[in-house]
C-alpha cells in the first residue's frame, strides 16, 4: 500500500471516527445523558448560535453598535448550567420527557495547521413530539472544531447556524 | 359584544372565552390595537435617517423609518399600488423604498416618489399625492421609545403613559446618556394568547420561586428581597410594591436598589457601577427613584403590549397573530453610559435568562401555551377564572404614584390590566374611555 | 339552527353538510357531546387509588381518577388558578396534581390542598373550597366501564345504556373475572368527521368483503356467516343480525357462537376455551346469549362514539378536534379468566388486524377521510345521500331486545345512529329527548 | 352581503377586503365559480373513449370523461353511496370507475352499474338510476376546450365567451390540426388569493418590466414593442393593446405578429414556420388575425380563471382553495401542425419560463402571496386601493372587438375583471347579469 | 499495515457494508419491492415497534398487566401476511401509489459477542407524498441486529421506536 | 493486503470521494457558491426533473403525445442562464435571501461500464426558511452519473424524483 493510499486511509480513519463522535453526542442528547455528552468536550469548549435577521443583500445599515447577540453563546460553565437546570427535576416543560430525534448528515472533514484538530461540517435536523400530535423540527448547520485528545476526539468549538428566523417551538431545551 | 359580563374587577372573576372566542379577539384588534399607543422601535434600532425596521401593529405589518430631519413616522408596510408587501427586510436602511412588483417607489417620508412609465402608462394623470404609503395616524417619542398609534382621536403619548413615565424614567432617563436596545430581534412563533405572557410579566411573581425554581437555582447569586417573598419568608414594606392604577400600565418594584442583578453570575461589577452613578441619578430623578428603584428589579408593563425588565435587562413586544398565537419579540437592552464591559455581561446574560433558549424563557413558553389551549374546550370555555389574590389589600404609598400592594406577589396589577382590557373592548371610542392615575404625586405636591 | 331537514329516517336521505358545516359541529359539541355519557375509561386502567388517565370529552381535556374510596372521579384538566393544563401526563399514579406554573396542588378527590404563599400572599383569604378542580357533572360506572357526563340533567347511565346492557354483558358479565383493557392506547390523528368511523363499526358490515378484501384474504381463517353474505352467498336468520332502535346504541352480531376468532391465525385455543366456559356463560347469562352471542363476531356501539368488538377484541373512543379531524384511541381487550397464552394472542393479533399498522384500519382510514374531503365543496355539500339499504326489513325477533334486521350487511343500524344524532342535536335539552328499548324483553316478560 | 361598494368601476377604487374576507370568498364560491363557466380539460387531454381527468371547479372535485359517443360529460368525483372520493388518480383511462369503500360501480356515463349485494343485501329494491353519478349541470366544448358549469340557468358557452371568441380562435382555430396541452399538469400549492394572479396576467403588463427584469435580461432575444413599452420608449397604435369589454374576458396582444416568441433562445426556427403558414391562417380567420395577432405575443383570459398565452405557450387555470390560497395549474400548449423540433423547444422553454421553477413565475410567486398576506391586518383590510392606470383613455379600435386600450401596460383590463367579478357577486341569478361585446364587428358588420 | 490498522480498516468494511444493506434497504422499501426486501432478513427475523405513552419521569404506577402492546410485533411470517396483502392488488389507499422517500442516517455499530452478529443503531424519516397538496412524515430510531450469513448481512432483529405519540397519518402501510 | 482487500479499499475510497463531492455540493449551494457548483459538473451535464402525475398501477391510457414534461430539464448552459438569474440581483423573492440547508443521504454507489464513471444513487430534502415563521421541505430523490475528470469527480447527469405532486413552495429556486 503506496504512502497516497495510506494517507488516504487515515483519513477515511479519521472521518470514520469523527462521524462515530457525531452520532454518539445525537444519541447522547436524544438520551438526555447530558453529561456523558458534555465530557465528549473540551474544557474550553465554546458553543454558540448567533441571532440573524433577514437582510437585503445590500442594506447599507450600520454593524449593531453591540454586535447581533447570540441564541446559544456558551462556555463549558454555561453549558454545564443549562445541564443543571435541565437535570434539575423542575424543568416542567421537560417532564413527561418530549421525544426527540437527531438526524446528523453531510460529514465533512478538512484539516487544520494544528495535526490533532480537524474543522467538522455538519447539518443537524431536531424533530421534536410534543404533547398530543403537536410536532416540531429544527433545521440547522454546524461548523465544528474537534480536537483529539488522548486518543479520543473532543468537541472544541460549535458555531451552529439555526435555519429558523422565526424559531418554530416554545422553547429551545435542546442542543445541536 | 358585550365584554362588561366577561371581567368583574371587584372580585376578579373573568371568563376563560375571553382566551379563545375569535369575536372577542377580533374585537381586541379593533378596540385595543387599533386604538392604544403601540411600541414600534427604539431610537438606538435606526439611529440614522433612512434607517428602518419591519414590525406589526396587531396584525398590520408597518415600516418605521427615521427622517432626515431625525423625526420618525410609521406607515403600513403595504404598496399602495396593488398591495404587494413593500419592504421585505426586517431592518436595515434605504433612501427610498421600492416595490418588487411594478417598482413603484416611495421616499422616507412616505410619498409616492416613483411611478415607472408614469407619462407612457398613466398619462401623467396620476395624483401621487394620493397614493402615498398609508400613515399610521399618530407617532410619538418618549425618551427614546417610538409608538404608533391607528386612532387619530388617541390621546397625547404623554397623557396616555401617565404617571408610568415616573416608572420608565428610571431606566430611560436615570443616566445622561440614554439607553440602547442592543442585539438582533429575537423572533419566537409562540401558541399562546397575547394576554397571558403580559400577565405573567407585569405582576406574576407569584411564579418566579415555582415554575422558575430550575432556573433561579442554577442562576441566582443575590437574594431579591421579593422573591425571597416568593420563598415564603419575607416581610414588610422593604420587599418590594406591586403598581397599578395608571391606565392600564402596571410595574413590579424591588426596593433595595441593586437586586436587578441578582441573577448575574457576577453582580460585583454592577453593583459598583450603581453606586459610581447613583449620586448622578438622584440629581436628575431625587433621592426616592434613585435609592430606592434604580438599580433595583423592575418589570414594567406599558399596556397592551411591551415590558421591559431594568436589571434583567430585557425589552419585550408581543405580536398577536390570532386568538392562540403570538410572535414574541425580545431585545437585550443597555444603559448608554455602561461601560463596555458591562454591556457585554448583559447581552451574554439576557440570552442566557431570557432569550430564546433562556433559561427563564424555556419555564414559561408551555405554561402559557397550555393555558391557551385548555381555554378551548367546549366546557372549558364555560369556566370562571378567579384573578384575586391580595384583593384590597392595596393602597397609596407615600411618595409612589398608583395604587400599590406590598410585595412582587400578588394579582394586584394582573386586576388592573383586565380592568384596562375591559374598559377598552367595552367602549365606542376614546371618548368613553376613562383615564386615571391614581395617587398621582402631581395632585398631592 | 335547525337540524330537523339534515335527516328523514323513513327515508334514509341526509344532508352532507353535517360532515362539513362548523356550524353543525358546534351543536354536535354542546348538543351530544355536552349531554350523553361519554366513555372516559376501564376500571382496569387505574387499579390503584391514586391511578389516573388523561382523557377528552369532546374537546374537553378531562383528568379521571381513582379515589381512595375506589370510586372515581373525573375533572377538567385545568388548573383553577390561571387555567393551566394541570397534568401533562398521559397516566400514572399521584397523590396529589400539582400545577407546573404556580405550584397549586389538588389531591385526587379534586380538592384545593396547596397554595404556595397562602398566608403571605392571599393573606389566608382564599376560600380554597371554591377552587377544586372542576369536576365532570356525572361519573357512574358499568360492568368496569367508566362514563362521564357534562350535564347534570342526564338521565342515569344505566337507563342511558337501556337494553344496550344486554348486549354489553356479553362481554363485560360473561365471565367471573370480568374484562380488561390491554397496552398503551393507540393514538392515531385521524382527519375524518367524527360520525364516518361510528357509523363504519356500528352498522357497515358492507364494506367488509370489498374494503377489506386484501385483509381478509390476508387472515382469515374461519367462516363467518355474515361476512360470506358480504361474499354473496348467504341467506337465512342465521347469518347474523343488526340490532338497533336502542336509545341510539347498535350492534351488530354472528350467531354462531364462535365466529369473533374467524381472523386469527389459529382459532383452536380459542375455542377450546370458548367451549370449556360455555357453561358458566349459560349460568350467568342464560342459554340465548351464552350459545349465540358469546365467541360471535360482536360489534357493539355505544352512542355517540364507544365501539368495542368482541372476538376481534379491540375497544375504540373517536375525539373529536373540529368538523374534520377525530383523535382515534384503540385498545385491546380481554377477558381476564382467559389464559395467559390467549390474551397474548389477542394483544399480537389485535395488532396485526385493528392497530395503527392493521391489516384492517389501513384500509379504512383512506375511504373515512376522503368522505371528508368530499363533503366540503360548495356543490357537493348541497348533495343528499341515502341510508337506505334494507329500508323496511327490519322485525322484532324473539329472545333479542331491539329492532332487527338479518344480517351483517344493511344500512338498519346506520339509520338509528342517524335518527338518534337528529333527536340530540335538535332537543333544547334532555327532557326533549325520547327514550326508547324498542321490543325490550322486559316488557314481554 | 353587499359587494357594490367594493369596487367602483369608474374610479378603480376596490376595497382589499376582498382579498381576505370569508365571507367574500363564499360569495364567490356560490355566484361566481358555481355560477361561470369553468375550463375543465382540453380535448388532447383526453382523446380517447374512458380517458378521464380528476379536476376541481371551485372546491368542488369533478371528473371529466370522454364518452364512448366522442362526447365528454363531468361528475362530482364522489361516490353517491356514502360520499367518498371516487376516483383517487390524478388522469387515466377506464371502463367504469368503482369505489374503494363498497365498491359501488358507475360506468363512464355516470351510471350506477354495479351495486354488490343488490340482491341479498338490497333486496333488488334500489332505484340505481336514481343514484348516478352528481353530473355537472353543463358541459360543452369550444374548437377544444372543454368546459363545465355548476348552472343549469347559465347561458350557451358561446354566448358566455361571445366575442372572446374571436381571440380565441387566434390560438384554437388558427392551424387546421388544431392545439393540444402537451405534458404533466404543473400543480402549485400557491397561498394567493386567486384574483391576483389572473389581474396580473389578463393585463398586468405593467410589472413585466420591472418584476421580470431579471428574467427577461437572462432569456429575451427579440424585442417586444409592448414591453419596450414596458422599457419606456415605445408609442402608437403598433405597440400592442389590451382588450376587454368583453363579458369579464380580456386579451393583452401585440401586434407584430412574432413577438410571442420573444422569449425563445433561437426565434429562427418559430419565424420561418409563422411565415410559412401565416397565408393558411388568413385564409382561415382572415387578414387582421393572421398578420397582426397570429404569432404575437397574447395573453388570453377566460373569465374567472382560465389564461393561455400564445407565443410563450402555456395554459393555466388556478383552482380557490380557501381566501389565500389557490392550487395552480399549467400546462404547455402547441399547434398540433407545428414540426416536432418546435414542439419540443416549446416545452423545454415553457419549463424554463413558466413553469414550477420557471424563471418568470418564480418572480410573481412572493409577490402575490405578499399581496395576499398583506391584506389581512384589520387596518390594512380598510385600505382602498386604485386599479386606475389609463382610465378613460380606451377606445373602439377599427377591426378589433372590444374596448380596447393602447399597449400592454394598463389596468384597463383589470377594471373590467372586477366589474365582472362585482356583478356577478351582486346578482341573485343569471338574469340579472348583464352581456355584454362591446364594439362588437358583427353589430359593425 | 499493522494489525490494530487492518482490524480497523475490518471496521470500515463492515460498516460500510451496513451501511450499503441500510440504504438498499430503503431504496427497495421506496419501491416497494417487499419481496426482495423480506428476503434480506432471516427466518427468524422480529420486527418490533413498541406503544408507548408521556408519562412523568418519577410516574410511581404499575407497569401494565399485559405488557405495553405493540404497532407492529411481526415475525417473517407476519411480514409476510402484510406484504401478501399489500401486493394483492386491493389495497386501494396505495392505488395510485403515494411517492414514499426514506432517509436513513446516524448508522452505527457495535460488535456482539457472536462474531457474525453486529448491533446497528439508525434514524430514519419516511416522507409520504399523498393526494394533492398532502404531506406526511414519520420520524423513528431504530437498533436493529444484523447477522452474516453466507457473508451476506441479514436483518435478524430490528426495534423501532416511534417519536410520535400520536400517529400523523391514517394508515400505516410502510415498512420502516 | 490481498486482492479482494485492495479491491473493498478502493470502493471505499470511491465512495468517500463522491460523498464529499455530493456534500460539498449541498454546501456550495447552500452558500450560493452557484458558478463553483457549477464548476463541479460536466460541459455535457443533463440536469432534469420530470413531472409526473398520480396514475392508478393498471392504468390503460396512452402515452402523452409529446412526453411527459419536465419541471428542470437543462443543459450546462440553462444551468448557467438560471444562475445569471439568480446572480442578477434582482431576483427580489431571494432577497433578503431565505435560509436553505440542503441534508443528503442514502448514498449509494454502482460502477458503469465505463472505468471512470459512476451511478450515484442519493436522497436530498431542502429546507427553506421564508419571511416570519413560514418553512417549506423539498424531498426528493437522485440518480446522478458521475465522471471523474483529471482525477476529480465531475457531475454529468442528474434525474431528480420530485416527491411531490404538488409544488410545496411559491418558487423554486433552488437546484436539488
Ligand atoms: S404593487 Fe407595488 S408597484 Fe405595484
Ligand atoms: S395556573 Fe396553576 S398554579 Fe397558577
Ligand atoms: S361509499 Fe362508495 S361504495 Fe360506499
Ligand atoms: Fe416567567
Ligand atoms: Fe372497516
Ligand atoms: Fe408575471
Amino acid at each position: 500500500m503506496d504512502t497516497k493510499d495510506s494517507h488516504d486511509l487515515q483519513r477515511l480513519f479519521d472521518l470514520r471516527a469523527l462521524e462515530d463522535a457525531l452520532y454518539r453526542e445525537a444519541r447522547l442528547l436524544d438520551g438526555e445523558q447530558l453529561t456523558e455528552w458534555l465530557e465528549q468536550t473540551t474544557e474550553d469548549v465554546v458553543y454558540r448560535m448567533a441571532l440573524t435577521s433577514r437582510r437585503f443583500r445590500k442594506d447599507r445599515s450600520a454593524p449593531l453598535p453591540v454586535g447581533h447577540g447570540y441564541i446559544f453563546n456558551d462556555t463549558r460553565g454555561r453549558l454545564a448550567l443549562r445541564i443543571k437546570r435541565l437535570q434539575s427535576g423542575y424543568v416542567w416543560a421537560e417532564d413527561p420527557p418530549n421525544f426527540v430525534r437527531r438526524l446528523v448528515g453531510n460529514v465533512e472533514i478538512v484539516p487544520t495547521e494544528i495535526p490533532d484538530e480537524m474543522t467538522v461540517y455538519s447539518v443537524i435536523t431536531i424533530h421534536r413530539s410534543r404533547i398530543d400530535s403537536q410536532t416540531r423540527t429544527f433545521i440547522a448547520g454546524r461548523e465544528d472544531l474537534w480536537r483529539k485528545v488522548e486518543g479520543r476526539w473532543l468537541l472544541a468549538k460549535r458555531d451552529i447556524t439555526l435555519d429558523h428566523s422565526t424559531i418554530p417551538d416554545t422553547n429551545m431545551n435542546v442542543f445541536f | 359584544m358585550d365584554t362588561a359580563t366577561l371581567f368583574d374587577f371587584r372580585t376578579g372573576r373573568q371568563s376563560r372565552r375571553i382566551y379563545s372566542a375569535d369575536e372577542i379577539y377580533q374585537l381586541e384588534l379593533e378596540r385595543i390595537y387599533g386604538r392604544c399607543w403601540l411600541f414600534l422601535a427604539h431610537d438606538s434600532q435606526i439611529p440614522t435617517a433612512g434607517d428602518y425596521i419591519r414590525t406589526f401593529m396587531g396584525e398590520d405589518e408597518v415600516l418605521v423609518v427615521r427622517q432626515k430631519d431625525r423625526s420618525v413616522r410609521a406607515f403600513l408596510n403595504t404598496c399602495t399600488h396593488r398591495g404587494n408587501r413593500l419592504c421585505r427586510a426586517d431592518r436595515g436602511n434605504a433612501r427610498a423604498f421600492t416595490c418588487n412588483y411594478h417598482g413603484w417607489s416611495f421616499t422616507a417620508d412616505g410619498e409616492l416618489a416613483g411611478v415607472p412609465l408614469e407619462k407612457e402608462a398613466y398619462f401623467n394623470e396620476i395624483d401621487r399625492s394620493k397614493h402615498g404609503l398609508v400613515p399610521v395616524a399618530q407617532v410619538q417619542i418618549y425618551n427614546g421609545l417610538i409608538f404608533g398609534n391607528f386612532d387619530a382621536d388617541a390621546p397625547s403619548l404623554s397623557d396616555y403613559l401617565g404617571d408610568a413615565k415616573w416608572y420608565l424614567d428610571v431606566w430611560l432617563d436615570a443616566m445622561p446618556g440614554g439607553t440602547s436596545l442592543a442585539g438582533e430581534t429575537q423572533k419566537i412563533d409562540f401558541p399562546t394568547n397575547w394576554k397571558f405572557p403580559v400577565e405573567n410579566v407585569c405582576g406574576d411573581g407569584y411564579h418566579l420561586g415555582w415554575a422558575h425554581h430550575a432556573a433561579m437555582q442554577a442562576v441566582q447569586t443575590m437574594d431579591l428581597a421579593g422573591l425571597r417573598a416568593g420563598n415564603s419568608d419575607a416581610s414588610g414594606l422593604d420587599m418590594g410594591m406591586s403598581v397599578a392604577g395608571l391606565n392600564g400600565h402596571m410595574v413590579l418594584a424591588a426596593l433595595d436598589g441593586q437586586s436587578g442583578y441578582a441573577f448575574y453570575p457576577d453582580p460585583k461589577p454592577f453593583v459598583n457601577y450603581l453606586e459610581a452613578n447613583r449620586a448622578t441619578v438622584s440629581e436628575r430623578l431625587g433621592p426616592v427613584r434613585a435609592q430606592k428603584l434604580w438599580g433595583s428589579q423592575l418589570n414594567i408593563t406599558i399596556f397592551p403590549n411591551l415590558q421591559l425588565l431594568p436589571g434583567l435587562n430585557w425589552f419585550r413586544v408581543y405580536h398577536p397573530k390570532g386568538p392562540a398565537k403570538v410572535e414574541q419579540w425580545t431585545w437585550a437592552m443597555v444603559e448608554n453610559d455602561m461601560p463596555e464591559d458591562i454591556k457585554s455581561m448583559i447581552l451574554e446574560n439576557q440570552c442566557l435568562t431570557f432569550g430564546p433558549a433562556g433559561l427563564f424563557d424555556n419555564d414559561d413558553g408551555d405554561n402559557l401555551t397550555a393555558c391557551t389551549e385548555q381555554s378551548r374546550g367546549w366546557r372549558t370555555a364555560q369556566m370562571d377564572l378567579y384573578t384575586h389574590m391580595a384583593l384590597g389589600h392595596s393602597a397609596p404609598r407615600e411618595g409612589f404614584p398608583g395604587d400599590i400592594a406590598t410585595g412582587l406577589v400578588s394579582e394586584h396589577n394582573q386586576r388592573y390590566f383586565y380592568r384596562r382590557w375591559q374598559e377598552l373592548t367595552s367602549a365606542a371610542s376614546w371618548k368613553d374611555v376613562a383615564s386615571y392615575n391614581l395617587n398621582s404625586l402631581t395632585e398631592k405636591g
